[in-house]
């Protein structure tokens, strides 16, 4: 018997109920990037791991148009050992947009419907862009950083794990052509 | 039987159902928070999905992640392991929705078992002794009196808000229980702001021991050999074995009996186990009754023969129990000394860090159930318990012998960890000698240091 | 009881000594090359010498130093292991001229057991089979065909000086044997320059079975469950499995009094092992008997629950043998892997260098005996053998599905293994029927890659 | 059953037995120093584990006269897992007489004579320098190297196991002042 882990679950079961009842409330604003950011910010930031932008912001600015294509992402795939320990070699100008839940990945709202975000496009932060299905909700996902899609990293249908990569963003893009976007002005 | 088990789980729990899914077949999906990317159940399972980051109540404790990775990997089934969710009755219930088998006794037991005193009464009612006590708060003295005198002293008055051994008094005969009764009321008032105070028997230096059993769905209940886990401190365990010193064959009957009976009051499927004190006059009361898979059932299943959790995964998918009382033996003693990840000469305070040198004991009798290895970085997020030693002897003399040896050859450079405190424990007298009990800690091993 | 005892040894062997040596609380000497500074047996044992430089001859088989260790040291005992100087009668005599005992059988059964040619009149004298064939060589084709019909075909005609399979003919019938005595005396004359041949009959597909046995100096001998050791490449065994698959219990009665037999004829000490050569019919035939302890010996430990290390220290410390034939029992079956530091994809082509990653299995069922650990240097000065892996399961269905579930949860970087091999052997058909020969690596698993 | 060290060592038997009976011949020479030079030449040599002394002589040629002691060799104690990987902390300028063989260590010939060798003699190699005691045997012990002997690494009586240093030996004292030594000067 584990004494000290029983009592911490069963100090957690009330609290784990409140925490699902708000968090489906909140999906219902359809906002989980800023939900997330609100909820944990002090102890998992989305800092952790992606680029620190505020300080690389007085850096170079070059424009980087091509990009080594990425493995697709085989995480739930059968695997070695190793595996795992290896990370992807992204180029240190770009960033990611994480997945913040478990669930399979869509790119439109519907089947019948344009995908929301398409490589090459100007995305802001906030906008939505994509769908995660997670215990047969669909949640509509916005996006936590804005820039220029380089890449979407995950493909239609697919499962995602919690802080998978799902769109390869170069964030300085961004500051140049922001202002000629021609999607999404208004505020 | 289940075609892909996850375990919502990590360390070497984790690793001990990935073992068992393997050896019957099983497809496994380990879930990991972002501190375990690199521990050993990620690695190992079949499949492994991150989710969430390192504290426990947004991952390992997240429903909605776990439940999403069990659909997204197609898994039919979750084993919990123990602490966590193993033994939160809305995630079985979440699990039950969702068509995922959770593997584990129905939601109505572990409610049952969870709250101490419907437990109590449930148990009562099924005929398993009891510590005798007032059914409810003690508002007259005189009633007090009658009670005590019908148990028979020593007593013990508790605060019903009390815990952990504030709010206690024990009460040796008549004269003083008048007076144990009211400081008991006003320490209770001006400690938890309510007087209520209850009697109940008082067992002094009792031991602890538990019975595992296993049940199907036909309400076939049996026993196996009792564990004594009487070495504890603070209320953890730290040293179990099987069988107990303090056990023939009489009371062992007797005991798994009253075991069975509890289980059988609830309608009790797959593995679970019955805790007991004992006292030094051979007489047992019921503790409580834990609904899942335990830290120390290796013991168990060294002397029995059993893989508890291979059959734990049979019964939760429905098979029928093939196992007969009359056909489990004992063979040998078994003990398990739990490594923590503590030092014990300051306060068994944690030590997280990254394992440098490394060797595991190995050789005849000895098993290690551990997630670590060369390099892992043990991570503050989680439980100190890093690994477990378990031995197997011909007789007890063996065992110790065993042990001592095998805790002579772990090798964990890195962090400190309670390999010192538990060869204190197999060289002690008292211990070789098989008198212990729940206060032996503090009273043989402290005392020493 | 011994009080100190040197391990003449290196390796996984040393360190099984120095753990049982541990148990019986013997304090241990250990011995070590200059390559060996590091070795788990040097830095596990009470006090450890260097004996010489790196090559055996002159470190673990240098007698010389080797007393002078023991002498130094203050040991009253030498245990040899396996290997090196374990069947060497000299070095048994040394230490008996030194006063300190010998951890085996006398010298004498040493030195008969060691002459295959003396060892098979023993047998025959016995009354332990022997393979049918002639006493001597064949001079004459008549006497040839006589023994042939007598014996029944098939038959082999041997050179005497060869060996390894070279200068032999196995012979189907009658009409073939004139010829194949006459091309085999004239191959062996050009081959080995001595046209001498002799005629024993052909066993076809041979099980390779054999029995432990312990005995006392008071003349009691009993047998322990059968080992199958068919499995074996190039005349080493690589799997070996107790009970055997074809050894039923009255087989195994059978078998185990011949060998009982066998040990009485010489009065045979300690503990030893009679190997036999097992045909479809049932029938068997004394092949040699091994006088010291073997690396396949944790398979019967597993079964039979005994400590054979310790048991071989008791008996050769002169304590009766208190176990009685009728109480040994078989509890589940166990199979062990030999991990070879070999390329198995490059004819075994040992393979030396530094052990980088490196995880343990563990869990139910899984022992472990091995010297390496992370860091640790695999020498190309000894033998190739750098862990056993051995489980034990409820029956062999679930031996199987353990070892093939720890095989993958072997982790050893830095060095090619033969664990790739193995996890062959354990998903094979023939193997899992229990369909298994001296030839099975040649036809099941090499054919297949 | 280990076939292939089994063959090893039952091969191995007779030559075993000729080994020692050379080396026992061989002892009544006393020189045990040269005979293992000259039997292990190619595969073990004295080089190993010393200071290379050839290519030493060129370098620096200053007299260091105060040594921090050593501690006595504790090797044949209980010890630590750890403890053996642990070198002593010799001066690169200083070199070793190592011990050949496993046995008792005596700096003289008996009980009742003087030392062979004291600290701050000088030795040449071939010298007679202690006796060394295995399987009841005395061995007289010669040096395989000369110099100015700095310590006495073992203690009278104490056992010596295959490689451990007897003795400190500071080898250029023997360059300058040699000639002037008053021991042993004939060849």
């Amino acid at each position: 018997m584990k004494k000290k882990k029983s009592k911490n679950s069963s100090n957690k079961k009330a609290k784990e109920l409140l925490q699902i009842r708000e968090f489906v409330n909140l999906i219902k604003d359809a906002d989980i990037t800023e939900l997330l950011w609100e909820k944990d910010g002090t102890r998992i930031s989305f800092k952790r791991g992606a680029p620190n932008l505020e300080e690389q912001k007085e850096s170079a600015q070059e424009e980087i148009e091509d990009y080594a294509p990425l493995p697709p992402s085989p995480k739930i795939e059968q695997k070695s050992p190793q595996q795992k320990e290896e990370t992807l070699p992204f180029s240190e100008k770009y960033t990611t947009i994480k997945s913040r839940m478990v669930g399979t990945f869509y790119n439109s709202l519907s089947e019948d419907q344009p995908p929301l975000v398409k490589v090459k496009d100007i995305i802001k932060r906030g906008q939505k862009i994509c769908v995660i299905e997670a215990m047969k909700i669909m949640r509509e996902i916005s996006a936590d950083k804005g820039g220029r899609v380089v890449k979407i990293l995950v493909e239609n249908g697919h499962p995602v794990e919690y802080g998978q990569d799902m769109f390869l963003i170069d964030p300085y893009y961004q500051k140049k052509e922001a202002p000629e976007t021609p999607k999404k002005k208004h505020k | 039987m289940f075609k892909k088990i996850l375990i919502a789980n990590r360390g070497e729990i984790a690793l001990r159902i990935i073992r068992a899914c393997r050896e019957l077949g099983i497809k496994t999906v380990a879930v990991h928070s972002e501190a375990d990317n690199d521990s050993l159940h990620a690695k190992f399972a079949d499949e492994s999905i991150c989710i969430g980051p390192a504290p426990s109540d947004e991952s390992y404790l997240n429903i909605p992640n776990i439940i999403s990775a069990a659909e997204i990997s197609g898994a039919d089934a979750i084993h919990p392991g123990y602490g966590f969710l193993a033994e939160n009755t809305y995630f079985a219930e979440v699990c039950q929705s969702c068509n995922i088998t959770f593997i584990g006794p129905s939601k109505e037991v572990i409610l049952k078992m969870g709250d101490k005193s419907k437990a109590r009464k449930a148990m009562e009612k099924a005929g398993v002794p009891i510590i005798p006590g007032s059914k409810g708060t003690i508002s007259k003295i005189d009633d007090a009196l009658k009670l005590a005198r019908k148990i028979r002293y020593p007593v013990v008055v508790k605060a019903s808000a009390g815990g952990g051994g504030k709010g206690m008094r024990i009460v040796q005969n008549q004269e003083g229980l008048k007076n144990a009764v009211m400081t008991c009321q006003s320490e209770a008032k001006a400690a938890f702001g309510k007087e209520e105070v209850y009697l109940e028997k008082y067992i002094p230096k009792p031991r602890h021991v538990e019975f595992q059993i296993l049940g199907d769905r036909k309400g076939n209940i049996i026993y196996l050999p009792e564990r004594d886990c009487s070495i504890q401190r603070r209320h953890q365990k730290l040293v179990e074995e099987s069988p107990s010193p303090a056990v023939n064959s009489k009371l062992r009957r007797k005991m798994g009996h009253a075991a069975v009976k509890a289980a059988k009051a609830v309608k009790y499927t797959t593995v679970g186990t019955v805790e007991f004190l004992l006292d030094n006059d051979g007489d047992f009361y019921f503790m409580e009754m834990n609904t899942r898979i335990q830290v120390e059932h290796p013991v168990t299943e060294l002397v029995s023969g059993i893989d508890l959790v291979k059959m734990q995964i049979k019964l939760a998918a429905g098979e029928k129990l093939h196992l007969h009382q009359d056909k489990i033996k004992i063979c040998g003693n078994a003990i398990e000394c739990r490594i923590n990840a503590e030092d014990p000469d300051k306060d068994f305070l944690p030590s997280a860090g990254t394992i440098s040198n490394y060797v595991l004991p190995g050789g005849p009798g000895v098993r290690v159930d551990t997630g670590i290895y060369p390099g892992y970085s043990i991570s503050p997020f989680y439980d100190s318990m890093i690994a477990k030693l378990i031995v197997i002897g011909n007789n007890r003399q063996e065992a110790i012998a065993r042990m001592e040896r095998a805790l002579g050859e772990f090798v964990i450079d890195g962090v400190k960890t309670t390999i010192p405190f538990h060869t204190k424990v197999m060289t002690d007298d008292s211990y070789r000698k098989g008198e212990v009990n729940t206060g032996f800690i503090q009273e043989r091993i402290f005392k020493q240091a």
